[in-house]
């Protein structure tokens, strides 16, 4: 069975992108679960840090929380955007020790940050585990630390860790 | 009147869109840095790709779906191949 | 069944054996896949020489007055992409073939271990000459071209070198942007008449409005440029000695073909768009074509006198043949009649052929230090860390006093081109010539202008060539190395065939002329293949 | 809007040709890649603009083929846009080796001499 | 019909036996000789076996068709005259090849010598028997050029390469000009058949042609024969072993030109300009060659410019055409041919035995060999015009004909001055040759002490004397009926007897032979001194020599000239050229179109969209920015050009084109990424060039800019016009309407391509697995430049990081995105029928799958994993597709008929099954195949350069420990 | 406009909302785009295009197809999948590569701490 459906969340998670594109009928499903098989296969060739997902429990969590944040974020930035003209807004660099590890839930945390406006990520270093992060509005940088540190973090440590 | 409602929406959305490529592309022009252009060049393909998604739901036909879909997917291979040039000077070593 | 689809063949044969060779092993299966390769080429010798037959007599399928026809994926003509084989095109393949097997045999020496997947490249060469000689479709006849053009490309460059790849890229930008005119020109053509089937223009073109017909013809000469820049005319051809200088040996031998192929579009389309059927476009661009022959012509005799290598000179030899043939077909499209096409037909194979052996003396030639290891030593750029890809040459070489070998397949060449007798060259340039003098709707100077240039032109590559020649044979005291059997083989092959041509020149003649009179009389060509009927349409069960 | 397409279709190809006249492999790329979008365009142009109707058939049924874009200028630009990548990608490898060869991105291979 | 094989065997004879003797090895000397002369004499058998025939004035016919259209057919035409002259051949042929036995050294190899001379002999042979004026021409051109071979024969000299070379040259010119007179002399005559064209004269002479067919013909003929002003070459022949002087100069080759003149004086003579020009350049040949032949201190050229002055004479006689001028001059032919043969072995036996030719060196050679002084002697005294010698009889009919013939010009009226002269000057120089070489003190500082020859060295000789002698003394017994009947064949049947006799009684002609000889031996007594120290010439004349004008010109015509031509007129620069080419679309576009490019009168108009026409806004700033960046900011050139190219999809989509849309976005992606990859090869260039400041390559730019801008503004408005036009019918419409019937697709563009025009796909892969290979090819030698082979500044800057760093968030995504994009590309290859897809877009998006890989790590990660091996895809791509579209054969339909039908798979419904989908999947192969191919290869060279720098570093490594 | 019409106005005033929301966020991520001063702060701006800019559109989108072909038509949702998922891979290296540039130069942008890789070990020797 692994040697077949080597990463079968993975495939599972390939036939639904596949359904989603096409329709869903018995056809289509056929060819696409062949079509996920061969797409496993082939990741599985490239030999990836396979992540082991703990707890389902948490993702719908972490998915929620994080679509609020970037509704939050989205109003946030556009807001100042619009508002520049007024000059308070500065910028900052902010540095983040982060205590995870693990390469998926790491980029998974850089999807978070990336898709939340008003964090970029800059870079992270792996010697020292420490994030590099440019912040839109330097008053919130706390703010950031408190989001990234205490809610997004344990949450993915729950999930891959 | 949704048709009418639609339209408007959907004839704002095509100009604002447009209008937000457009600024993209002052940038894309601008620079000043080369990153300013990559990054410029990714806004243009999100603002273009959009404008595929308006346009097909004017038109009521989901033929352009296919060119979002390859925007999203393939557009980003652009940027980072640009970005990793920019980064290491050679794109594959 | 078979002798239907041998239409098909010259272009099916070399495009399997070139995709089969990229299963092989480029460097354990060389031998093999050069006897694939001679299998294939020989293969589409045998069925162009049957095709001709069959265009001379007719085809079985559907016979238009010895015109075939090949409706692929079974479409309609125009809807579909039609094959169209008429005695011309016959007569190219088997030139085409005639040249490729001695070329072929010629790489064995030495040339096909200068870098990976020569035969492969090789057969893709021939499969787009065969391609654009036999397609029936103007934007076919592209694609074709793209074939031919990206396998000249990587056959221009085997072996690298910076001579090699400072040609290949003024060849590679020059041809680009000859594609592009190429691509505008069939585009224009197909927005005023909504068709990319040659004959189905040849009906539609006298029917063109007045508005549209100004368009029309801006397409045509945007077209025609592209093929001039193919043709090597006139002022479009700088590239083109450099670049056929720079090939390998038994490339350039092939490259005396790539320019004809220009010729034969310009020759086809101009004969079939404004032949006596074209109504208000009748004659369009004779005058250019006449003028742009002559002076091609003019250029390559100035180029075979100022050359200091062989190669050069061979290469504007070719120049002044495919000027010859452009300013004729000028000439037949004035109304000309078919007389003097014949001569400039027969001639272009003479030409063709003699400007391959050419090119495969040049290397034997001017060896003159050392055999063909320290040649390719030189040429090659043993750059790489993976690159031991020289292994050893065959020291097959031949006893025989090579000198004077060379010496008589040289002397026939300078023969052959410069038009002096007996050899084709002569014959070619005589019929010509008659026809040019029995001629009266031309115009006399004109026409007098072309015959004595042709007369300078023989001339000045007999002077030109001579130089040469004593230079190499008399002038230098080195003793030429040995020769292979595989390098002279070939040389001696091709001057034979072309003692043959001339021997044979009646009944080429004849045949040639049937050609340029099939050229003249479009009607055949333009309604035939409407005429063809589809297969599906023939049988009692209908399509599936 | 066939205004805006021929000035555009205009641009691009003298942006690509005056890119093509210039002396250093590296422009004479970029001016192929522009040209061939203006030719490009200028092929699809050939079959006149059609918004909003692409050459899709509904399943069955007798469709009036006026109210289509043309499909064949299309299927040609399709080929075209295959066929001059493969040659731009060729050209390019051709000029990357002759810089290493020669020394130099001059298109001729060495340096203009004054 | 004997008789007929019997003449064709007599063309064949010479040429066979030629080839015969190639295949001889080099040493088979006995052999060789005995084979060339049994040749000759087999052919002097022929000849008379003829002789019945041609004594009744019959004309002897053979006929090989050849080319009959061109009316080119190997006629062979047999009269008198041609007997005649056929026998002087062979005979003096045979002489020559028994001479030569004996004078060519060991070294020589006597199998080719004898090969080229028979090949010449039969050549010239061919020009005298041939039926046909074409293939007259054809044994013409053949004398050149084994003449050619002939003089070079000792190549290893200078002067024999020159000397060959110009005699080629002239006569090979002189050929072509003769070809085309040929040419309209058969289309005045109507025929090319040497007889109908004899009997044309009048036609001919009246055609409107007439002055430059007239003008080429001489042109020929002069050439050949050596006429001034193309007299030059004969002397630099001289180069040539001396056996091939003697035939060549005495009876053949130069012979050629008068024999043309002969036989074609009744057809082209009797004008008053063929008069001029024969007799004029006859007469100026004449005394020119004679005055030049008297100072020529090098034995053979004295007989060289004798030759020449001899062939004046002829030519002088041909001129004038009368029916006696006529008989003189082929009396003269055969009486030169024998006395100047002799002369030239003589002259060999000297040079054989003494090693030198120089008169100023040789003398008092009698005493050593008076056998051969006294042949010379007699010869000698027949060039010279002595009475009892055959040269008196030829050359007394010439001073008769001068004094006698009448036609009122001013140059008939000079003619006995330039007999008297030439003749004169002819004793002088005779003399000259006889008081030099054999009285006179002997010589002692020669290179060889003289003797002697070998016996059958002078046995020719012995032959040729003896025959002056005979003829000269007994002219009605010898040549007299035979040359009447050759003057007949030319002259006409009805032509009277005409006697030769010894005597005359004392008339004008014994008079002027008798001042001549009185004033020649004047000329030679009062000058001997001065010739033998004075330069090689006459006073002033020796200055201007042919052939120096000669060299001169050819020089500069085919050297010098040319080459400045081509410098004006060509480039070897690329930009030129593409300049070139675009102006020459331009112009033939303009010349199509100026005055005619007319709008639609209603134009076919959308409203302008403003989205669109802003994003046209971008797009066309973003092209004139990367024209306007490429040279300095070339990434930003390229992030400009995907601006641009992304615009362009946009139109593409908006006009209703998705797949297109799809593919370019697509292609878009692998060409930058392409360009990128190249871009690290390409030079740095931070600084501007200087040059680029001045003035000359602003103005360089302005004139581009506006090539550029005319060419954008003419392809903007053929465009415009285009679009505006009323819709027509056209294919489209036809694939629309059917489309999904006929081909069982919706999507048409797909149909289209994988059906319709499916042949122009199967093309297209073909183009890319060409371009995949030769990309491998190419880079499989890719050498880079120095500076580049460093590492790119960005890795060694002090604290770069490294790219595991750099990469490690980044590549996991990417990873992620490898089976996605499998997915994906197999998404778009199963809607390609319907929706917009296929093969290609699929493959490409394969190929991008591996790329990303490729860049988000690198090239060892990825090729450790996962092997690809885009050559065996791209090979079974094409097969598959090229095995798909002969499929259709098993079912009797042509290459590439698609089959579509539904199939019903339980549980799953109606699927669709078309071969169309076959043929995609080999074209999705190659696609990915190739383009992964061309991506890696580039890829790789970075991997190269890498390893090759740490070889580098290990050997200085191991330099330094050591 | 016939497939407009079809679509009921219950759903057409959420699409249309959604609409003008996904382009007015594009547009105003763009308008900061262009007027930013620094790179870093223009590092932000795209990302409201891509989050909410693209899900206001593709939601509308999906729900407008959805009604007007009577099925779930759920594919866009795919866009928006793959727009999240590689978005942070371009903006974290363009930034990377930006951060990287601007300490080889020293720019003045980067606040001290920020020039050299914080707590940076020994630069690995590079081969």
């Amino acid at each position: 069975m692994t040697r077949l459906v080597p990463h079968p969340v993975l495939s599972a998670s390939l036939v639904l992108l596949w359904l989603m594109l096409t329709r869903f009928s018995l056809g289509y499903l056929i060819l696409g679960t062949a079509l996920s098989l061969v797409a496993g296969w082939a990741y599985s060739a490239l030999h990836p840090a396979k992540p082991r997902v703990r707890r389902w429990r948490v993702i719908p969590r972490l998915v929620a929380t994080l679509l609020w944040d970037i509704i939050l974020s989205n109003i946030n930035v556009a807001r100042l955007l619009l508002t520049e003209g007024r000059g308070t807004r500065r910028s900052a660099f902010m540095q983040v020790p982060l205590k995870i590890t693990d390469e998926n839930a790491l980029a998974v945390l850089a999807i978070i940050l990336t898709a939340t406006p008003g964090t970029a990520w800059l870079e992270y270093v792996a010697d020292t585990g420490t994030l590099v992060l440019h912040i839109f509005d330097a008053t919130q940088a706390d703010h950031y630390r408190d989001v990234i540190g205490k809610t997004y973090e344990p949450m993915l440590m729950e999930i891959f860790e | 009147m949704s048709a009418t409602i639609l339209t408007i929406a959907l004839g704002y959305a095509q100009v604002a869109l447009a209008l937000a490529g457009c600024l993209a592309g002052t940038r894309l022009l601008r620079g000043p840095r080369a990153q300013d252009r990559v990054l410029a060049l990714d806004a243009l393909y999100v603002s273009i790709m959009l404008l595929f998604l308006v346009t097909g739901m004017q038109l009521g036909t989901a033929f352009f779906f296919e060119a979002a879909t390859v925007i999203a997917i393939m557009g980003f291979v652009t940027s980072v191949a640009l970005a990793k040039f920019l980064f290491r000077g050679e794109v594959i070593e | 069944m078979i002798s239907e689809h041998m239409i098909i063949a010259p272009i099916l044969i070399p495009f399997v054996t070139g995709a089969l060779m990229l299963l092989y092993d480029d460097r354990q299966q060389r031998e093999a896949k050069f006897w694939l390769s001679i299998v294939s080429t020989a293969a589409q010798l045998l069925i162009a020489v049957e095709l001709v037959v069959r265009a001379k007599t007719g085809g079985d399928i559907s016979d238009a007055e010895g015109i075939s026809f090949y409706l692929l994926g079974d479409w309609a003509a125009p809807y579909g992409i039609v094959l169209v084989l008429d005695r011309l095109a016959a007569m190219m393949l088997v030139l085409t073939a005639l040249l490729a097997i001695p070329s072929l045999v010629y790489a064995h020496a030495a040339w096909d271990r200068q870098g990976p997947h020569y035969y492969s490249l090789f057969q893709f060469l021939l499969m787009g000459l065969n391609g654009a000689f036999l397609t029936g479709d103007v934007f076919n006849l592209f694609v074709f071209f793209e074939i031919l053009l990206a396998a000249s490309y990587g056959l221009l460059l085997h072996g690298s070198g910076q001579l090699r790849v400072r040609a290949g890229m003024h060849y590679i930008a020059i041809n680009l942007a000859a594609s592009l005119l190429f691509l505008i020109g069939v585009s224009l053509i197909y927005g005023v008449t909504g068709t990319l089937n040659m004959a189905h223009l040849a009906n539609l073109i006298a029917q063109v409005s007045v508005e549209d017909r100004p368009l029309l013809h801006a397409g045509v000469a945007i077209l025609a440029v592209a093929f001039l820049v193919k043709a090597g005319s006139w002022p479009l051809s700088f590239w083109l000695p450099t670049a056929y200088m720079a090939a390998a040996a038994p490339v350039g031998a092939m490259f005396a073909i790539m320019t004809k192929v220009g010729v034969y579009a310009i020759l086809r389309l101009s004969m079939l768009l404004f032949g006596e059927t074209g109504g208000a476009s009748t004659g369009f661009g004779a005058s250019v074509l006449i003028v742009l022959g002559m002076a091609t012509v003019l250029f390559g005799l100035l180029g075979v006198l100022s050359s200091q290598g062989l190669g050069r000179m061979a290469a504007h030899s070719v120049l002044i043949s495919s000027g010859t043939v452009l300013g004729i077909t000028g000439f037949a499209l004035a109304g000309g009649g078919p007389a003097m096409l014949s001569g400039a037909l027969y001639y272009l194979i003479g030409s063709v052929l003699a400007a391959g052996a050419l090119f495969l003396l040049i290397e034997p030639m001017n060896r003159e230090d050392g055999g063909i290891a320290a040649m390719l030593a030189l040429t090659a750029d043993a750059y790489g860390l993976d690159d031991t890809d020289l292994d050893e040459v065959p020291d097959a070489g031949l006893d025989i006093p090579a000198m004077t070998v060379l010496s008589i397949c040289f002397a026939l060449c300078v023969l052959m081109l410069a038009g002096l007798p007996p050899l084709p060259g002569f014959i070619g340039k005589l019929a010509m010539v008659q026809a040019l003098i029995a001629q009266t709707a031309l115009p006399a100077g004109l026409a007098w202008a072309f015959i004595v240039l042709l007369i300078v032109s023989g001339f000045a590559t007999l002077i030109g060539m001579a130089r040469i020649g004593i230079q190499t044979f008399w002038a230098s005291d080195i003793a030429l190395p040995r020769v292979l059997a595989l390098e002279i083989t070939p040389v001696i092959g091709l001057l034979v065939i072309l003692a043959l041509t001339s021997l044979k020149a009646e009944a080429m003649l004849r045949y040639t002329t049937g050609t340029a009179r099939a050229l003249h009389d479009t009607e055949a060509y333009a309604y035939g293949v409407f005429a063809t009927p589809r297969v599906a349409d023939r049988s009692e069960d209908p399509a599936p | 809007m066939e205004i805006i397409l021929s000035a555009a279709i205009g641009i691009l190809s003298a942006s690509g040709i005056w890119l093509v006249l210039r002396p250093r492999s590296f422009q004479v790329v970029i001016g192929l890649c522009l040209l061939s979008y203006a030719v490009n365009l200028f092929i699809f142009s050939m079959g006149r603009l059609t918004p909003g109707a692409p050459p899709i058939m509904p399943k069955g049924g007798f469709i009036d083929p006026t109210l289509y874009a043309d499909p064949l200028p299309q299927a040609l630009v399709l080929t075209a846009i295959v066929i001059s990548f493969a040659t731009t990608a060729l050209f390019l490898v051709v000029m990357i080796v002759s810089r290493g060869l020669t020394g130099t991105d001059h298109v001729d291979g060495k340096e203009r001499s004054q | 019909m004997a008789e007929h094989n019997l003449f064709l065997l007599l063309a064949c004879l010479p040429f066979a036996t030629s080839l015969i003797l190639l295949t001889l090895p080099q040493g088979a000397r006995g052999a060789s000789s005995w084979l060339s002369a049994l040749s000759m004499a087999g052919g002097l058998a022929v000849l008379f076996a003829f002789l019945p025939e041609i004594q009744a004035g019959n004309v002897l016919r053979a006929r090989l068709e050849w080319v009959p259209s061109l009316g080119m057919n190997m006629a062979l035409r047999m009269d008198g005259f041609a007997w005649l002259f056929a026998t002087l051949v062979l005979s003096i042929g045979l002489l020559v090849v028994i001479y030569a036995r004996y004078y060519m050294g060991r070294n020589d190899s006597l199998p080719r010598f004898y090969a080229l001379l028979l090949a010449f002999t039969g050549a010239m042979q061919g020009i005298l028997i041939s039926g046909n004026v074409l293939v007259m021409v054809v044994f013409w051109e053949l004398t050149s050029f084994m003449s050619f071979l002939l003089i070079g024969f000792w190549h290893q000299g200078a002067a024999a390469r020159d000397g060959a070379r110009t005699a080629l040259i002239i006569t090979a010119l002189g050929g072509l000009c003769l070809l085309v007179a040929m040419l309209m002399l058969g289309h005045a005559a109507g025929s090319y058949d040497l007889g109908m064209i004899l009997r044309a004269g009048e036609k001919i002479r009246a055609h409107s042609l007439y002055g430059p067919m007239l003008a080429l013909f001489l042109m020929g003929a002069f050439t050949k024969s050596a006429q001034f002003p193309f007299h030059f070459w004969l002397p630099g022949a001289m180069a040539a072993p001396t056996p091939v002087s003697a035939f060549l100069h005495s009876a053949t080759m130069v012979k050629a030109g008068v024999f043309l003149l002969v036989r074609f004086a009744p057809v082209l003579g009797g004008t008053e300009a063929w008069f001029f020009a024969v007799t004029g350049a006859g007469c100026v040949t004449l005394v020119l060659g004679a005055v030049v032949a008297l100072y020529r201190h090098d034995l053979k050229g004295l007989l060289a410019y004798s030759t020449i002055s001899h062939l004046g004479l002829i030519t002088a006689l041909a001129g004038i055409g009368g029916r006696v001028a006529l008989l003189a001059a082929i009396f003269h032919i055969c009486n030169h041919a024998v006395f100047k043969a002799s002369l030239f072995m003589a002259a060999g036996i000297i040079d054989h035995e003494t090693g030198t030719r120089d008169m100023r060196r040789l003398s008092g050679l009698f005493r050593p060999m008076p056998y051969t002084a006294t042949l010379a002697i007699v010869a000698a005294a027949a060039m010279a015009g002595v009475p009892l010698l055959n040269g008196f009889l030829s050359k007394e009919m010439f001073f008769a004909e001068a004094v006698d013939w009448h036609n009122g010009t001013w140059l008939d009226d000079a003619l006995p001055y330039f007999a008297i002269v030439g003749s004169s000057l002819s004793v002088a120089y005779s003399l000259r040759f006889i008081a030099t070489v054999f009285f006179g003190p002997q010589a002692t500082d020669l290179p060889k002490p003289p003797h002697e020859p070998p016996a059958w060295m002078r046995r020719p000789v012995e032959l040729l004397v003896l025959i002056c002698l005979l003829v000269g003394i007994f002219p009605a017994l010898t040549l007299g009926p035979i040359i009447n009947t050759a003057a007949r064949s030319v002259a006409g049947a009805d032509m009277p007897y005409y006697k030769i006799a010894v005597w005359h009684g004392v008339n004008a002609p014994l008079m002027m032979s008798l001042a001549a000889l009185g004033v020649g031996t004047l000329i030679y007594a009062l000058s001997a001194k001065s010739i033998s120290d004075g330069p090689e010439g006459p006073f002033l004349l020796h200055r201007i020599r042919g052939q120096r004008v000669y060299d001169w010109l050819l020089f500069r015509l085919t050297w010098r000239l040319p080459r400045l031509a081509l410098r004006w007129l060509s480039t070897e620069a690329l930009q030129p050229q593409l300049r070139l080419l675009v102006l020459t679309a331009i112009a033939v576009a303009c010349g199509a179109l100026w005055g005619a490019l007319s709008f639609a009168s209603d134009l076919r108009l959308h409203a302008p969209n403003p989205g669109f026409g802003l994003l046209w806004l971008v797009g066309a700033a973003c092209a004139i920015g990367a024209a306007w960046q490429a040279k300095y900011h070339r990434f930003a050139a390229l992030v400009l050009l995907g601006g641009a190219g992304v615009v362009t999809c946009l139109t593409f989509a908006w006009f209703s084109s998705p797949d297109l849309a799809l593919t370019q976005l697509l292609v878009e992606v692998a060409t930058t990424v392409l360009l990128l990859l190249g871009l690290r090869w390409l030079p740095k260039r931070r600084s501007e060039i200087a040059e680029d400041k001045l003035l000359p390559a602003k103005v360089r730019r302005a004139r581009d800019l506006v090539i550029a801008v005319i060419g954008g503004l003419g392809i903007a408005s053929i465009a415009f016009a285009m679009m505006t036009r009323p819709l027509i019918s056209n294919l489209g419409d036809w694939f629309l309407g059917n489309a999904y019937y006929e081909g069982g697709g919706t999507n048409v563009v797909n149909v289209i391509l994988v059906d319709f025009r499916a042949f122009d796909t199967f093309g297209e892969i073909a183009v890319l697995a060409i371009v995949g290979l030769t990309v491998y090819a190419l880079l499989r030698r890719f050498r880079p430049a120095p500076e580049s082979v460093e590492a790119p500044d960005q890795q060694t800057l002090a604290d770069s990081p490294s790219l595991d760093d750099y990469l490690y968030v980044p590549s996991v995504v990417m990873v992620w995105m490898f089976p996605v994009l499998i997915m994906v590309a197999g998404y778009f290859f199963f809607r390609g029928h319907d929706l917009p897809g296929g093969g290609f877009a699929a493959g490409v998006t394969l190929a991008i799958a591996f790329l990303v890989q490729y860049i988000g790590t690198n090239v060892r990660w990825v090729e450790s994993r996962i092997t690809v091996l885009p050559i065996r895809w791209m090979g079974i791509g094409l097969l598959v597709s090229v095995a798909t579209g002969m499929g259709a054969w098993l079912f009797g339909y042509p290459f590439l008929t698609a089959h579509a039908r539904y199939v019903h798979i339980p549980l799953v419904g109606e699927v669709p099954a078309a071969t169309a989908l076959l043929f995609d999947i080999g074209v999705f192969a190659t696609v990915v195949g190739a383009v992964v191919l061309m991506l890696v290869a580039i890829a790789h060279q970075s991997l190269r350069a890498s390893r090759r720098r740490e070889m580098d570093e290990a050997a200085a490594a191991r330099k330094e420990v050591a | 406009m016939s497939p407009l019409q079809a679509v009921p106005l219950f759903i057409a005033i959420p699409v249309a909302i959604m609409v003008v929301l996904g382009s007015t966020l594009t547009l105003i991520g763009a308008l900061g785009f262009a007027r930013l001063t620094s790179f870093y702060d223009r590092l932000h701006a795209p990302t409201l295009a891509t989050s909410w800019g693209t899900g206001g559109i593709i939601i509308a989108s999906a729900l407008m197809f959805s009604v007007i072909e009577g099925r779930a038509v759920i594919h866009e949702f795919v866009i928006g999948l793959c727009i999240v998922v590689t978005t942070p891979v371009t903006l974290m290296m363009l930034a990377r590569a930006a951060l990287q540039r601007d300490r080889a130069e020293r720019s003045p942008v980067l606040p001290e701490d920020m020039q050299l890789r914080p707590q940076h070990p020994e630069p690995p020797a590079q081969g």
